[in-house]
């Protein structure tokens, strides 16, 4: 059954190819259908062996406690994508096959599967990068990725090498640990490009503030969580967690480089580039403070991550509409704004406050006393910034302006802004699920044990 | 001064490529091939105990086309291969996207050896095409390849005649043939259970009409890339006609 | 306690949906709202227990949470009353109203938690709350906002990380729990500890080093608002150094330095001597009446920082006097400003003369007010300032004490400034239409007027607050007798001096009216001896009012342009990243190489 | 052996990339990390003395070198090419803005453009 999630929206977008005006309406019906699917039909844990081959020989897909909520998620944001976004028609095939790839590599077991499909989400993300002519962007981004791409296709091949399987469950129980590092740092290398963290992440602001309603969001929220997911599932799960403190320094140094070159910008859609990169760079500090087994950091930064996620795609989606004019004529999106910035900065009673409290006191527990300091002297300058931006948007002089937000999209932004002050209000409702998640992260023998159970 | 960083940033990676990861690799042509899956593969007995395969001989077996690539192409990692038509698929559409920003058309020269040769060679090479793809569990070849050729055909059509462009029918080609690829792998699924299961007799191997559905999926493969780069190159030629 | 802060909240919705029908009648939610708090609190008995919403025990009812909460409910319930007439002013009534209220939730909030994450919730909750209003004022209140939330936002955030430190030791939030076990923990970690947790009430409280975001954001803020801000958001700062200081066996935790003042207790001290420094010259070189007297909010705060620091039966008593009274006169202070703004439409005090003529009411609160400031008896002020200095005296602290007196004269000095350029002087010709402002704003200040002479004379009432809040911290409290003040070295008789003062009084009003009346003459006359003029305000005397002693202290260090200087130098990293940014793909791959160089090293 | 070509390869490749201002050759040498890698992946599979591994007349019976490496590589090439494609599309794109397709000349266009 979860094949599906892959094959149907692959097949619309080979349908819609030819009919590229139907494309914006399938797109919204393709990630409702993956919605149904999931909420409805399939539960965790089932394995699929594609082509009825035994694991470590064929292609293994596989819904477990760790990517469900994930898969949930993303096709959650591609459903509100699908409302919110203005595109042109033929973005709306490419929008479906970002479904499938996400689906894929959020359900793949397979080191060589997942390198198809991120290319996949890569060559749709050049694309869109590409959008309101963008192009040099997209393009200095296409040659980075491209590298990084091939570096990960070095490490996928090498796990082969080293054990004789692509298997990721596999591959990760017989090759021996010393070798499974170097193929771990060609690995790294790749996916700290996508995470863009800092020195890595310097593609990021250029391609992210083209202005369009669709490209930020798309790559800030669905392929951010992702690539987060992936990120936990090879280091936590395949390659035996250990804590790589060198990935842990590199994402505190991104943190404070990017909180301090956002709070110079002098535009708004090149500031919510660098929060972009400073959110991202917190979740995988904590990630890697938490990689020695802490389910505690890793919930809470699970929360933070979803925070992020959603307080990006609000506000990448007033930038895109309102090209920063005032809210005078745009009340709904002027709070859907203020209420998401005020929880990604972490004030109290929204999702962002427990996150933040949660990461710090879970970090705290586990002894790590630098990072909380760099989270909250980093808030410190996010929310210098972020109000300056909230104040002069509300209070701005501009003339009665062109731009509006459509309707569509000003109940999709408000139904997330809200939820984060709800969630924010009942905490219960995310962290028993991020709970949940954390508990399997780490349980690889589980995680061993379902792919080698097979079935449907 | 680009340079001499160039050549920093090579001689960190020609170090950490040579220094650290060479030891890690086995000697060349030296490795152990009973460690590996593709064992197994070769012998096609992933699903059964392990028996030689024979040439034109053996029959029945789990997976029956000669070509053993092929046979893990699209059958044993059969998704992978969706996932890599969907990557041409993906590249082309963007193209198609990026083309849209402008109506432009290069025009060709036509070349009057070409313009009358190309009445004997342009069936040849869809002949040729056809043959490599229709074979592509026989001998070296298959759906990519094939599929090239025949869109290699197109472009040769359109440097020699200016005024040829590619239709709407390649669209339609690319559409049917994509969906027939996910179809054959949800009939997979409705009759054996699971998404891309071979669900035809694997046959002798080393026969034409062997291993199940490999030459399907490789015919259509074959429709799809070829349509695929010929709107490609069409649509970098003159921009998009939708 | 929990009924009430649910109350609140409801009110701050009651109260946007009413001003949205008619302005008028969100602050009459407020007013309403804060008597009625006023009347719970005040029949409240100290030292109970309440969950908050089903958190078990995190509310805790002291004899300082009182004492706090009617010095707020006293601002809030005249700021309510007077906005009845103001609001027509704001720029966002509804938001306005709504965002009031809920300051009063998040202040009362802190008052009331015994739970440092409580606390720390509500404290946030008062910030942001009063964030959002500080925009709707004059232009420059925009930047105003950004130094309000960078400012706050390092106090609550060191807090933050001090509370995390307690946490991970002793697994409590409590605070009184935690003030059992601090004892005994090692120097660096009391330190450390009591410092954080200082940094969010100095902060607030407009200490220095934090102290440069109260000119921008009082100065800047709408009118009435800045009362109560100053009157009382930044008591609660000094609420908070309380706590800490009187929950924590502090006199215990750290070794004497000097005639039994503890080590952290002098460091304090000398923190509340330079804000009184820094507060007193620079309000002196003021001309916006709304920044001088912020600047004297930040001279006062160290009043109370030092009352409080010498953990002294009297100076401690002093300190929590003067919270109140200073509240008292910033809030008429700056409601008497707003007055003469809601007529005027100008803070620029050259711009302004002579309104004694016109707004006679406002003239008295201001002066009630800025005596109480200054400290001059009768009034209540002179009491808290009499405290500290005997405290100082009994110390031995004499340059503490030259501080605070030079302190208190420079308030004479800049509260003169004012005086004489608004409400005295020589009327202006653009102000010569100007009324009294509505009876509506003139209530409330008469009613603090009579408050600050009552409790001048009568202080036995805040006295025994005072000295419940000392038993039940377990200090010797605070000695009087009736309207007797006794410390070891004397005593006061509030009565007895408003008597004398009266009698003074008295007598030079019937001076006054028995002796011939000077002679006005229009402004002009008495400059250019008649002689024809252009621009009559450069020859406004309160224009360099203070230009002999402001030339003293010229090209002073300025701790808002070092602030700056480090925002420059971080924006210019900042700039440094984005230029990076914008280069090359190849510039990229050359940080690939520096990671992977990194990697190859450091591994894992 | 085939390793240090392979891997010299890359080596020009990303020499390529950060040295040379023309982004039509900075794609160029995308294409021979691209090209580079896949040599080395099917390096990877290389048995001594074995055949490519398609049962037919000449080698009826398996003595194969690991096909599964050419099959990645199959994957790899056609990544490769949608790769390719599009950079040259938005490389036509960048011309057409810019007028050209040197890094410095494009950012002093970009200055003028904004």
């Amino acid at each position: 059954m979860i094949a599906l999630l892959v094959a149907v929206p692959l097949a619309f977008a080979f349908v819609t190819v030819a009919l590229p005006k139907l494309s914006k309406y399938i797109f919204p019906l393709v990630a409702l259908f993956n919605l149904a699917l999931l909420i409805g039909f399939v539960h965790p844990s089932q394995v699929i062996e594609v082509g009825k081959w035994p694991a470590a020989y064929g292609i293994v897909l596989l819904l477990d406690n760790v990517n469900y909520p994930f898969l949930i998620m993303v096709n959650l944001i591609l459903l509100a994508v699908s409302i919110s976004a203005t595109f042109e028609e033929k973005i709306g095939t490419l929008l479906i096959v970002l479904t499938a790839s996400i689906n894929g590599l959020l359900l793949t077991g397979d080191f060589f599967n997942a390198y198809v499909f991120l290319e996949i989400i890569s060559a749709v993300a050049y694309i869109l990068s590409a959008q309101n002519k963008n192009s040099y962007a997209a393009f200095k981004y296409l040659i980075f990725g491209a590298v990084a791409g091939t570096l990960y296709l070095i490490g996928a091949v090498s796990m082969y090498v080293y054990s004789g399987t692509l298997n990721m469950a596999f591959s990760g129980y017989i090759s021996a640990p010393e070798y499974a590092q170097i193929a771990g740092i060609f690995m790294l290398i790749a996916m700290l490009v996508e995470l863009k963290v800092l020195p890595l992440g310097l593609w990021a602001p250029d391609v992210y503030s083209n202005g369009s309603t669709l490209t930020p969001v798309v790559l800030g929220s669905a392929i951010t969580l992702a690539m987060f997911y992936f990120y936990s599932r090879v280091f936590f799960n395949v390659l035996g967690s250990v804590k790589p403190y060198l990935v842990y320094i590199i994402a505190i140094i991104s943190i404070v480089l990017a909180q301090l070159a956002a709070m110079k910008q002098k535009t708004l859609g090149r500031a919510l580039a660098y929060v972009a990169i400073a959110g991202a760079s917190t979740v995988l500090a904590a990630f890697s403070a938490g990689a020695p087994g802490d389910e505690k950091i890793i919930s809470a930064s699970l929360v933070y991550l979803l925070n992020d996620v959603i307080a990006l795609f609000v506000l990448f989606t007033v930038f895109g509409y309102l090209k920063g004019k005032g809210f005078k004529d745009n009340f709904v999106a002027g709070v859907a704004f203020s209420l998401t910035s005020i929880s990604l900065i972490g004030f109290p009673l929204t999702t962002g406050f427990w996150a933040k409290l949660n990461l710090i006191s879970a970090l705290f527990e586990a002894g790590d006393k630098l990072l909380p300091i760099f989270i909250l002297s980093s808030t410190i300058l996010e929310a210098g910034y972020l109000i300056k931006w909230n104040v002069d948007l509300w209070y701005s002089e501009d003339e009665n302006s062109e731009e509006y937000v459509p309707f569509g999209a000003q109940i999709v932004i408000l139904l997330f802004a809200l939820a984060l002050v709800v969630f924010g209000f009942m905490p219960n409702l995310i962290t028993d699920q991020t709970d949940k998640i954390a508990s399997y992260v780490f349980d690889f023998s589980t995680y061993f044990d379902t792919i080698l159970k097979g079935g449907m | 001064m680009r340079r001499i960083w160039a050549i920093l940033v090579s001689a960190v990676f020609l170090y950490f490529l040579i220094g650290t990861y060479y030891p890690t690799l086995p000697e060349f042509g030296n490795i152990d091939m009973f460690r590996r899956v593709s064992f197994n593969y070769i012998s096609k007995s992933t699903t059964k105990e392990y028996q030689p395969v024979e040439f034109k001989k053996s029959n029945g077996l789990e997976e029956g086309s000669a070509n053993v690539v092929t046979s893990i192409v699209v059958n044993y990692r059969s998704f992978d291969t969706l996932g890599e038509v969907t990557v041409l698929f993906t590249a082309a559409l963007g193209v198609g996207i990026l083309a849209g920003f402008r109506k432009r058309r290069i025009e060709f020269e036509e070349h009057r050896v070409l313009s009358i040769a190309i009445g004997i060679v342009f069936p040849i090479v869809l002949l040729f095409g056809a043959y490599v793809f229709i074979h592509g569990h026989l001998t070296p070849g298959g759906g990519f390849p094939g599929g090239t050729v025949i869109s290699l055909g197109v472009l040769l059509l359109m440097l020699a005649k200016n005024e040829f462009g590619v239709t709407d029918v390649a669209k339609h080609t690319e559409q049917v043939a994509g969906s027939g690829y996910v179809l054959v792998g949800l009939i997979g699924m409705a009759m054996a259970g699971t998404f891309l299961t071979n669900i035809l007799p694997t046959g002798t191997v080393g026969e034409l009409f062997s291993a199940g559905v490999v030459p399907i999926v490789y015919t259509l493969i074959a429709f799809k890339v070829g349509a695929e780069l010929s709107n490609l190159i069409s649509e970098m030629r003159e921009g998009d006609k939708a | 306690m929990q009924s009430l802060i649910l109350y609140l909240g409801i009110g701050a919705l009651v109260g946007y949906f009413l001003s949205k029908i008619n302005k008028h009648l969100g602050p009459i939610v407020l007013f309403v709202l804060s008597i009625y708090a006023l009347y719970v609190v005040w029949q409240m008995p100290t030292g109970t227990n309440e969950a908050l919403f089903g958190f078990g025990d995190v509310l805790r009812f002291t004899a300082l949470s009182k004492y706090l909460s009617i010095i707020s409910l006293i601002v809030f319930a005249s700021f309510g009353f007077f906005n009845i007439a103001w609001i027509s002013k704001a720029k966002r009534p509804a938001a306005f109203n709504a965002l009031s209220i809920l300051t009063l939730l998040g202040t009362l909030g802190v008052f009331f938690s015994s739970h440092f994450i409580v606390l720390y919730i509500f404290w946030e909750i008062a910030v942001l709350a009063s964030l959002f209003i500080v925009p709707m004022g004059k232009e420059e209140s925009k930047k105003a906002t950004v130094w309000y939330i960078v400012i706050s936002s390092i106090g609550t955030y060191l807090f933050l990380y001090g509370i995390f430190m307690l946490y991970s030791k002793y697994s409590t939030f409590d605070i009184f729990e935690i003030g059992k076990y601090i004892q005994n923990e090692t120097v660096g970690f009391k330190w450390a500890v009591v410092l954080l947790l200082l940094a969010a009430g100095i902060a607030k409280s407009g200490i220095f080093p934090l102290h440069v975001w109260l000119r921008n954001v009082h100065g800047n803020a709408p009118d009435t608002f800045s009362a109560v801000l100053s009157g009382q958001l930044v008591k609660m700062g000094s609420y908070l150094i309380a706590l800490v200081l009187s929950v924590f066996p502090i006199a215990n935790m750290f070794a004497e330095f000097y005639n039994g003042v503890n080590i952290l207790s002098y460091v304090l001290i000398w923190l509340g001597n330079i804000s009184i420094l820094i507060g007193t010259l620079m309000a002196i070189k003021q001309n916006d009446m709304k920044m001088l007297i912020a600047y004297s909010t930040v001279a006062n705060g160290g009043y109370i920082l030092i009352g409080l620091a010498t953990l002294h039966q009297v100076g401690y008593a002093g300190g929590l006097f003067h919270i109140i009274n200073h509240a008292l006169a910033a809030t008429m202070i700056f409601l008497s400003f707003a007055a003469v703004v809601y007529r005027t439409g100008t803070t620029k005090i050259d711009e302004l003369g002579g309104l004694i003529h016109r707004m006679p009411v406002t003239f008295v609160t201001y002066l009630v007010g800025i005596i109480s400031l200054a400290g001059i008896p009768p009034t209540s002020g002179f009491i808290s300032k009499w405290m500290i200095f005997q405290s100082l005296v009994s110390k031995g602290m004499f340059v503490t004490e030259m501080f605070v007196f030079i302190g208190s004269i420079g308030s004479f000095l800049y509260v003169f400034r004012p005086l004489a350029g608004v409400f005295l002087g020589q009327l202006k010709n653009k102000d010569k239409n100007v009324k009294e402002a509505p009876g509506v704003m003139q209530i409330p200040m008469i009613i603090l007027t009579a408050l600050t002479v009552l409790w001048g004379v009568f202080p036995q009432q805040v006295l025994v607050w005072i000295t419940d809040v000392q038993k039940e911290f377990g200090m010797k409290s605070f000695e009087f007798e009736g309207t007797v003040l006794k410390t070891s070295m004397g005593y006061w008789d509030t009565w007895t001096v408003f008597v004398m003062f009266a009698v003074g009084f008295t007598i030079a009003a019937v001076i006054y009216i028995l002796m011939p009346k000077g002679k006005k003459i229009p402004l002009e006359d008495q400059y250019t001896s008649g002689e024809f003029l252009h621009n009559y305000d450069l020859y406004h005397y309160a224009t360099k009012f203070y230009v002999f002693l402001e030339r003293e202290y010229e090209g002073h260090p300025s701790f808002e342009d070092w602030y700056l200087a480090i925002v420059n130098a971080m924006k210019g990293i900042g700039k440094f990243i984005d230029y990076l940014a914008r280069r090359t793909a190849s510039a990229y791959l050359f940080w690939t190489a520096v990671v992977l160089a990194l990697i190859m090293w450091v591994r894992w | 052996m085939i390793y240090y070509i392979s891997f010299i390869l890359i080596g020009i490749g990303l020499y390529g990339i950060v040295s040379q201002k023309n982004l039509l050759k900075q794609l160029v040498a995308l294409t021979i990390i691209d090209t580079a890698v896949n040599i080395f992946i099917v390096s990877l599979g290389y048995l001594q003395g074995a055949e490519a591994p398609i049962y037919s007349v000449i080698t009826p019976v398996a003595n194969f070198v690991d096909p599964l490496p050419q099959a990645l590589v199959l994957t790899a090439i056609v990544i490769g090419v949608g790769t390719l494609a599009m950079a040259s599309m938005l490389l036509i794109h960048i011309h057409e803005k810019y007028g050209s397709v040197d890094v410095d000349e494009i950012c002093s266009a970009k200055e003028v453009i904004e």
